[in-house]
């Protein structure tokens, strides 16, 4: 029995909240509060790099699989295990909680223990989503990963917060709960068939859901994830939470929550509905083409640094939706490196606009305007990951695009050359923002002292510059493991879907 | 024969009762109607009830009811009461809800006139008081104590409820 | 007769009533005496009783019956009286309340829920039904001193005696078709002649129902619980809000599972409808409530929508569903409002929404046992709540009934919002006048953190308690 | 001689007439003597029954319904002279405090 | 080894952007300088190595590491020499080393960190110019590709104080991207169709087709690499970006708007000759497209007034030349002509560049003018540039011109033919008149608000910080210095002798720079044009347009003013027209990006996300909401209508049993 790791990641950062509880919540204890919290999650993104280091890129199949009964009597047990896709969705969690907390080290001083507290149980709770092969389990965590993230838009937030963080939670919650519905639904389907209900994933996988129920099944699932990852048109809550959220909030949401939409339709939705799910496909790519256009013209026009990042997501989950529906190797794993991407930087672009207006308290880029002059360091970064986001080859966002494209042109050259004019409007967006905000002579006097990258922003930021670089040269560092398992979900559409896969491998 | 005509008392009493302003005049009536009911129990040989009907009921009950009555020094239900108090309270949806009686009589009456038929009574023999009492204190002895924890939890009640504030 | 093993929990509550009452006889003025402590004393005997009984499936004159399902039951009730007993300290000493009398007649009526419970016979079921009602009224009203709490005693005496009326009238014509009271024999002749259901069958199963779906505030028969609720001390509210509505249901399910079982096809259709009703009326309401207690009055009976949804199910699962349920449900609405009863002061009962701004401030601890309460009801995991709800819409998607389990998840979105709505209140509202929050009793506060505990052990580790459940089922049907 | 759907047809008429004058009336008094009119209704089904059955069981639960009754009416009377105290009316549609 | 190639401006690079502020000016200047020099050096031996195998096997490959791997995907990060790219790294290198040079003296007023800054970015450039040219696969040459757009719009922005200057730049690298969007799809198409972006696997993969009689895939792929082409070559319709990319340093629009960059997409095509020449269609199209930019810029280029302006829209024109031999399927001679263009052209910049910099800054041409005797170095090497480019004979442009239009005219394509004659002789006009206007006459700087209005004005560097207006600017006229001096006089040595390289067997030559190039365009040989009476023709022909053009420019320009003020008051209509670039910007402007604009913020946002669909997400709140009210409205309070409410559902449920 070897060391259960995947249980650890979950258990750490709840061990970590608990240990908390018993700091005083006083303002002398905050920085010992902090400090914990970082080491804390330090030791998660460790422990995810151990994970890494142990994984075996050449299998296919889940590994540190532990599995213990938990509730017998309906066959849901305690099932986690990991593969090349989940993996780095791990790793990513554990690389961005720890950047958030820094980056939220100097917004954040009221009820600094309570705020720690719920961004280490959101972890946990994250990472419970990634390891879960228990369709029980996983909505569990699922759920449960709602109830921090509210607290953290709803109190640490900025003005509207309450309307954000409730709009947030029951538009989350109003999807998943028919998802939890289906969810029953295949167990009971299960119980018919093999006589006992069961929740496990591998056993579902094998089941043969009749079509009509197939179809019914695989839109309340698509609903959930649509609204998570957000699919135009489901997209409007995430622009309000953004907004509100404080930069922890905002970094964790874009970085990590969304994609769980796009690695639950990769991991249960498209799987367990073949049939469905390939009849679904093109209406999935159409909306998630619609998504990429429409929400690069909206962020365009947005004078809220925070909401165009927002409406930029919509346009970059795009991309990853796309590269789902097209199920074939060169879109999925490009999707599931858009993923990575996407919460890389525009995990970045949150930290820095977080770093902005914790030195102004405004986000609107009217505000701003020639901080090149001031701060060229952060400008200088500001512009690294501009460019990442806005996919400029050699850094990361390219080849999850580019992936993603020739996946999608190989399914459907029309969706394809329509996905890529996002990439013409992604440069427009982004780079006129820089420009109002980092070029021309600096207008309002209040911009012209303001410090520049201090050295916790350095720490924070470096890492995520790293990133982009390494993930733009290095892409097959990342797409080895990855493969593997994408492959076999192709295979597997492919044996249980009567109709066709029509992308081949 | 004797049927028709105590539950012609029996129904024309109660309708009093409840048309009635003055509440002293209203149990009167019902003590009424509860004598042409022991007269049915009579009729469905069935003494001993038509006797409690008298003592318990009319003799008991309904005194308490008289007595709370003149303590309230009982007014006359106020005809000037407000509708505006609330939509619902206006005549119209009280008359819906007259209507609602009407519909139950109505369905009651399907009821047991479409039952299944059982006109003729089976002519057992009367059945006497010491058969109740029997009865009563073997197969329903455990119903028998429940009734006490009820009257003690309803004392109890009572009192609390009616005594003299204390402060 | 099998003895009288059967009525001993109900026998052990009843004496520890009868010696509340003794001992107030006996409390000169102004003396604080452990009264609560009889009470417990009681139920603790009442719980031994129930484990020991556990399994026996005896049964005492024939019309109580001690099997499982019935202990399980009783075991939540002795729960419930446990906690109200707990929670009910602040108020008395508050509202210098006789203790004597609260706790005889709070025993009384657990006396009543439990031989509700464990009753085999109409009679009977009807006697224990008036027991707790009666005990029930008057604790609603015991707060004579507040012409709140008299008007609400006063309606729900009035309709429960109406709602009673009903019933009583269905035992009547139940009585003429099958010339018995006993569940066993109703069973046995209806389903003797369950073909051709006569439509005073029907009637009587019809006004039995009405006679249920009052006491469990089913809509339409739900108009008392608000105001009920709003109007009673706290304590009493969860008391009752938890134990008669478990109570009810066992019986409900006694009734209507077992000895109504060969006419499921006839009654399930009004079932259908008042479960939908329930769940849309108790959400939807609820929103627009400005009153935490009349927001959990009607959440209540969004919960009893869905018990009903169980019931309906009638499935081994939806029976185990049930009685999960009902366990859940108490633990959760007692935590929640013995919270409630802890920030009411001698001048005000703030239980208004508005009172609840910045509480977290002001309390933190309350805040957060609180919120596990609410987002429990709300149905999130890993509470107790979500394990529960994921039961009952289990037992409705086996029993085909998707559109119940849609419209039940839908509206446990919408009872979301409310729960929230307090937590907004208490978390992210500042409070214009701070809120002087009275000290927590140890007591007090120790049950709601059991409660707290409880609901993270039942939602993190069920299993057993729902093998429990299950097993308990299987011994009536 | 007179069949029991008679008696039966009776009590339903009457045990309407009882809950009509629960909502009909605007005097908690006469409100409680209409729940006795129903109860009372019940009670002739039971006995009628019974008699139709031959068996004493009806006249037994009647004498325990008066039982019910009588607690009922008790506890019931108690709770209308504390809602006089507090407000001198005894009309149902005067105690609102509690609605909404 | 290839990998020193752009590996060395890379470290240059990153030493100038992490170091850059604190080390000074000539440290920063000489790892710049030094950085490409090197690589220079090393490309010298590539290519040294390269000459010496044999013709049919010249190719060096260096395969660095597999970059993207995704299923049967693959992409490898590797580079090749062959003739084609041999080519093009000695121009990116030795002119870019050049450059540098010329930089060091010319950004001299930049504060350190900005010169540092500047160096960065110009060794940045052109470490991403060479992976373009070396690159062996579309991937990689994609990476080089975006990343000179990358620096073009840094370098372009390079003053990012002046709102014009980030514009510019911004417009640069957004236009770009449109074309990038062709060039994306198009490679997407090539890997579905031939399943590899290999060029080698590619052109072998064509070769066994036979050229497409219709329109079809390859036509299709090659139309969409030649988007991609036009967005970075500046061509109809994408051209627009260039002239405003004027904004940037005069050394970068030496080096990345007139010798490498903009040149991308000639080589491009050359790159996949074997392609396009199976897709006539497409060939035909980039030979009409290359020639109508070349007469409409010339055209523009007549009546501009800012120096970097007309040399900028003939850049554009001689740009449209190498398409047009594209099109005609002379590659050889296109990318002789994008040779022997780099360096006259860079030298025009620079001498343009020097002239800027003496004059501190004034780039109108009307506020010049007789600064031949001040300037003299600046003032030969200018008109050893425009003498090069009019294409009198015997200097570099005269070959490589002269070798398209004959290929031109020998393709058959004579309208086209006619054109490319007609805009050599407006090329030898503007040049010419730059060369009058600015050189000869007198000064003109004194009176400079009685300029004839319709131009923009002046544009003046926030590094000069004496702006241009206050007169006399005349008293510091210094001529280059040293290092500008330097590189004016070796890019001039070029542009006579470069020409040379592809001297035509009619002229005793043998088109050894065709022949060495053949290799790289894969299947079809230069056909050898038979009778060389017609070649020679159509040589005299073109020489004497080019001295008739000068001397149009010498009497309109030199002799008399008045009549060149004339025709332009005649033809004010034209000249208008001409001078707001036949309003392509406005139309851009009107008919795209300000439709977007408006369409995104009043209907898309405004509308559609916040009304339409948000509006449905809490409409569906507010109508619970509203419900709970109703409902809320019958617990009126009464007992009564509780109860009523009560016998309703017992009413119900009965009526409900017995109506079943």
């Amino acid at each position: 029995m070897h060391f259960p790791i995947l249980s650890s990641l979950v258990a750490l950062p709840v061990a970590g909240a608990l240990l908390l509880l018993l700091v005083r919540d006083e303002p002398e204890n905050e920085p010992l509060v902090r400090n914990i919290a970082l080491v804390v999650s330090a030791l998660v993104f460790a422990e995810t790099l151990l994970l890494w280091s142990r994984f075996d890129p050449a299998i296919a199949d889940f590994q540190f699989i532990e599995r213990h009964a938990w509730i017998p009597a309906f066959g849901i047990s305690y099932f986690v295990g990991v593969d090349g896709i989940s993996l780095f969705l791990l790793v990513l969690t554990g690389f961005l909680t720890p950047l958030a907390l820094l980056g939220s080290w100097e917004s954040v001083h009221r009820k600094t223990r309570t705020f720690c507290m719920f961004v280490l149980l959101l972890e946990s709770a994250m990472m419970g989503v990634f390891v879960s092969l228990d369709l029980f389990l996983f909505y569990v965590f699922w759920d449960a990963m709602l109830i921090p993230m509210y607290f953290l838009i709803g109190i640490w937030g900025y003005d509207r917060r309450i309307y954000a963080s409730i709009k947030f939670l029951l538009y989350t919650m109003a999807g998943s709960v028919l998802m939890l519905l289906a969810i029953l639904g295949l167990a009971y389907l299960h119980s018919t068939a093999q006589g006992s209900y069961s929740f496990d994933l591998l056993k579902i996988y094998e089941l043969q859901v009749p079509m009509h129920l197939q179809f019914w099944f695989f839109v309340a699932f698509a609903l959930a994830f649509a609204i998570k990852v957000p699919l135009f048109p489901f997209h409007t809550w995430l622009p309000d939470a953004h907004v509100e959220a404080p930069t922890a909030g905002s970094v964790i949401l874009a970085g990590v929550l969304l994609k769980m939409g796009t690695y639950g339709l990769l991991r249960f939705a498209f799987p367990i509905f073949p049939d469905a799910a390939l009849f679904f496909a093109p209406y999935l790519g159409l909306l998630a083409v619609v998504g990429i256009i429409y929400g690069a013209l909206v962020a365009m026009v947005q004078p809220d640094m925070k909401k165009l990042v927002a409406y930029s997501s919509v346009s970059h989950m795009g991309f990853v939706v796309l590269g789902i529906a097209a199920m074939n190797t060169q879109g999925v794993e490009g999707a599931v490196y858009q993923m990575l991407n996407h919460g890389v930087s525009t995990g970045g672009l949150f930290l820095i606009v977080g770093m902005l207006s914790d030195r102004r308290h405004t986000r609107l880029i009217a505000e701003f305007g020639g901080l090149k002059k001031v701060m060229p360091h952060l400008v200088a970064v500001f512009l690294i990951v501009t460019l990442s986001s806005i996919g400029m080859p050699p850094l990361n966002g390219f080849v999850g695009e580019f992936l993603v494209l020739l996946g999608a042109f190989e399914w459907n050259p029309a969706l394809a050359a329509a996905a890529a004019i996002g990439v013409i409007l992604s440069a427009t967006y982004m780079l006129w923002m820089f420009q109002r905000v980092n070029y021309g002579p600096v207008t309002n006097e209040k911009n012209a002292t303001l410090a520049d990258l201090g050295t916790r922003e350095w720490i924070v930021i470096a890492p995520i510059v790293a990133a982009i670089v390494l993930m733009g040269v290095m892409p097959n560092l990342f797409l080895k493991p990855i493969g593997p398992s994408v492959e076999r979900l192709i295979s597997h559409m492919q044996q249980n879907a009567t109709v066709r896969v029509q992308a081949q491998k | 024969m004797l049927f028709y005509i105590f539950g012609g008392v029996a129904i024309l009493a109660s309708l009093l009762v409840i048309a009635q302003r003055n509440p002293i005049h209203s149990v009167l009536l019902l003590i009424a109607s509860f004598g042409a009911l022991s007269g049915l129990y009579v009729l469905l040989q069935a003494p001993f009830v038509a006797v409690i009907q008298i003592i318990v009921y009319a003799g008991a009950i309904m005194v308490l009811f008289l007595f709370v009555v003149m303590l309230l020094n009982a007014p006359h239900e106020e005809t000037d009461y407000d509708e505006r108090v609330h939509p619902l309270l206006q005549r119209g949806p009280m008359r819906f809800g007259a209507l609602l009686a009407v519909a139950l009589i109505v369905e009651l009456w399907w009821t047991l006139t479409k039952g299944r038929e059982l006109g003729a009574f089976s002519d057992a023999e009367v059945t006497s008081v010491a058969a109740i009492g029997r009865s009563l204190f073997r197969d329903y002895a455990f119903a028998f104590e429940v009734t006490s924890v009820l009257i003690l939890a309803a004392m109890v009640g009572a009192v609390i409820l009616a005594r003299r504030e204390s402060r | 007769m099998g003895g009288l093993n059967a009525i001993v929990p109900m026998a052990c509550v009843t004496a520890a009533g009868i010696a509340a009452m003794i001992a107030e006889a006996f409390r000169d003025p102004g003396e604080r005496m452990p009264i609560g402590g009889l009470g417990i004393v009681g139920l603790v005997g009442a719980a031994i009783a129930t484990v020991l009984l556990w399994g026996h499936n005896t049964s005492s004159f024939g019309v109580v019956s001690a099997d499982n399902f019935g202990l399980f039951v009783t075991g939540v009730l002795v729960v419930v009286g446990l906690l109200s007993i707990a929670i009910s300290g602040p108020t008395i000493d508050r509202e210098r309340l006789p203790a004597g009398e609260y706790y005889a007649l709070m025993m009384f009526a657990l006396a009543g829920m439990i031989l509700m419970a464990t009753a085999t016979d109409l009679l009977v079921m009807f006697l224990a039904l008036e027991v707790l009602s009666i005990s029930v009224y008057v604790l609603t009203g015991i707060r004579r001193d507040s012409p709140k709490a008299t008007e609400a005693a006063f309606k729900y005496f009035l309709l429960g005696a109406f709602s009673s009326a009903f019933f009583l009238y269905g035992i009547a014509l139940v009585y003429g078709l099958t010339g018995s009271t006993h569940l066993d024999r109703i069973g046995n002749v209806f389903a003797a002649e369950s073909m051709t259901s006569t439509p005073m069958q029907l009637a009587a199963v019809g006004l039995l129902t009405i006679g249920f779906a009052f006491k469990v505030s089913a809509v339409p028969f739900h108009m008392w619980a608000p105001d009920a609720y709003e109007g009673a001390p706290p304590a009493i509210t969860g008391f009752m809000s938890t134990g008669v509505k478990a109570a009810a249901f066992a019986a409900f399910v006694r009734v209507f599972l077992a000895a109504f079982g060969p006419l499921h096809s006839q009654w399930v259709m009004t079932l259908w409808a008042i479960t939908a009703s329930t769940m849309i009326v108790g959400t939807v309401v609820g929103v627009a409530q400005t009153n935490v207690k009349r927001m959990l009055a009607y959440s209540s009976i969004a919960h009893a929508g869905y018990l009903l949804l169980a019931l309906l199910s009638a499935n081994d699962v939806g029976k185990g569903a049930v009685l999960f349920y009902l366990l859940t449900y108490a633990i959760t609405n007692l935590g929640a409002f013995g919270v409630i009863g802890l920030l009411e002061t001698a001048d005000r009962p703030n239980d208004e929404l508005s009172d609840y701004a910045g509480l977290w401030n002001e309390h933190p601890w309350l805040a957060a046992l609180m919120t596990v309460f609410l987002l429990s009801l709300g149905g999130f995991p890993p509470m107790a709540g979500f394990i529960a709800k994921w039961y009952v819409f289990t037992a409705a998607v086996k029993a085909g009934y998707t559109g119940l389990a849609i419209l039940g998840v839908l509206t446990s979105v919408i009872s979301v919002f409310f729960y929230l709505r307090i937590v907004v209140m208490m978390f992210m509202t500042p409070a214009e006048e701070p809120t002087r929050v009275p000290e927590v009793p140890r007591l007090a506060g120790a049950a709601l953190v059991v409660c707290a505990i409880l609901i993270f052990y039942l939602g993190v580790l069920p299993a057993a308690v729902l093998d429990w459940a299950a097993a308990s089922i299987s011994t009536i049907f | 001689m007179v069949p029991v759907n008679h008696y039966l047809i009776l009590s339903a008429i009457l045990f309407s007439i009882g809950t009509a004058g629960v909502f009909l009336r605007r005097n908690v008094i006469t409100i409680l003597l209409s729940i006795e009119i129903m109860l009372n209704a019940v009670n002739l089904t039971f006995v009628a029954f019974g008699r139709a059955l031959g068996a004493v069981d009806g006249q037994i639960i009647v004498f325990f319904v008066m039982t019910v009754a009588a607690a009922e009416a008790a506890v019931g009377l108690a709770i209308v002279i504390g809602l006089f105290r507090h407000r001198e009316s005894l009309n149902p549609d005067s105690f609102t405090l509690l609605k909404w | 080894m290839l990998l020193l190639i752009p590996l060395l401006p890379l470290v240059g690079f990153l030493i100038n952007a992490s170091f850059g502020r604190r080390i000074s000016k000539p440290a920063s200047g000489a790892v710049a300088c030094g950085a490409i020099g090197a690589s220079f050096l090393v490309a010298l031996t590539a290519v040294w190595r390269l000459v010496s195998m044999p013709a049919e096997s010249r190719a060096i490959v260096d395969q660095v590491f597999t970059w993207i791997t995704s299923g049967r995907f693959t992409a490898a990060f590797s580079l090749r020499v062959d003739p084609l790219s041999s080519v093009m790294i000695l121009v990116i290198t030795g002119i870019g080393t050049l450059i540098h040079i010329y930089s060091t003296a010319y950004m001299h007023e930049e504060a350190d960190a900005e010169y540092a800054r500047y160096f960065s970015y110009l060794n940045l450039f052109a470490a991403f110019m060479l992976v373009l040219v070396l690159g062996s696969n579309f991937l990689v040459m994609f990476v080089g590709w975006e990343g000179v757009g990358l620096c073009s719009y840094l370098l372009i922005g390079f003053w990012y104080q002046k709102k014009t200057a980030s514009d510019a730049g911004k417009k640069a690298f957004i236009v770009n991207r449109i074309g990038d969007f062709g060039f994306l799809l198009g490679v997407l198409l090539i890997f579905v169709r031939f399943g590899s972006i290999d060029f080698q696997e590619v052109a072998r993969a064509a070769a066994t087709l036979s050229p497409e009689a219709a329109f079809g895939t390859v036509s299709l792929m090659t139309l969409l690499l030649f988007v991609g082409a036009t967005g970075k070559s500046a061509q109809i319709p994408l051209y627009v970006w260039l002239p405003d990319a004027m904004e940037g340093p005069t050394p970068v629009s030496a080096l990345i708007h007139a010798a490498t960059m903009v040149t991308a997409g000639v080589y491009m095509i050359g790159r996949n000759a074997v392609l396009f020449s199976h897709a006539p269609q497409t060939l035909t199209i980039v030979a009409v497209i290359g020639t109508a930019t070349a007469l409409m810029a010339g055209t523009i280029g007549l009546v501009q007034n800012d120096i970097k302006r007309v040399l900028a829209y003939s850049t554009v024109s001689q740009l449209g030349y190498m398409f047009l031999a594209m099109g005609v399927g002379a590659f050889g001679a296109g990318i002789f002509h994008l040779y022997t263009h780099a360096f006259f052209k860079a030298l025009l910049f620079l001498g343009s560049g020097a002239v800027i910099h003496a004059l501190s800054g004034e780039q109108d041409l009307r506020r010049m003018g007789g600064l031949k005797n001040d300037l003299p170095i600046t003032y030969w090497t200018f008109v050893v540039g425009a003498v090069a480019i009019a294409g009198v004979p015997g200097l570099a442009g005269f070959f490589s011109k002269d070798e398209i239009l004959f290929r031109t005219y020998a393709s058959g394509h004579t309208v086209l033919w006619v054109v490319g004659m007609l805009t050599s002789l407006l090329t030898a006009i503007y040049m010419f008149r730059v060369v009058f206007l600015a050189f000869h006459g007198t000064s003109r700087s004194a009176s400079p608000h009685d300029a004839p209005s319709g131009d923009a004005p002046s544009r003046d560097a926030p590094a000069h910080p004496a702006p241009a207006h206050d007169a006399p600017v005349h008293h510091h006229l210094h001529d280059a210095p040293p290092a500008m001096a330097f590189a004016l006089i070796v890019l001039a040595i070029g542009s006579i002798v470069a020409g040379y390289a592809g001297l035509p067997s009619i002229l005793g030559g043998g088109d050894w720079f065709a022949r060495y190039l053949e290799p790289s365009f894969g299947v079809l040989p230069v056909e050898q044009v038979a009778e060389h009476g017609l070649e020679g023709t159509l040589m005299i022909l073109s020489s004497g347009l080019a001295f008739a053009g000068i001397g149009i420019a010498m009497y309109f320009f030199l002799t008399n003013r008045r009549a060149a003020d004339q025709v332009a008051a005649r033809f004010s209509g034209v000249q208008r027209l001409l001078l707001n670039k036949y309003y392509v910007d406005e139309a851009y402007d009107a008919t795209v990006v300000q439709p977007i604009k408006i369409v995104s913020q009043e209907v898309l946002w405004k509308i559609i996300d916040v009304r339409v669909i948000d509006g449905a997400v809490n409409g569906v709140g507010e109508t619970v909401g509203g419900f709970a009210e109703a409902l809320r409205r019958l617990q009126s309070g009464s007992v009564r209508t509780y109860a009523a409410s009560l016998l309703f559902g017992v009413v119900m449920i009965l009526g409900y049993y017995l109506w079943r």
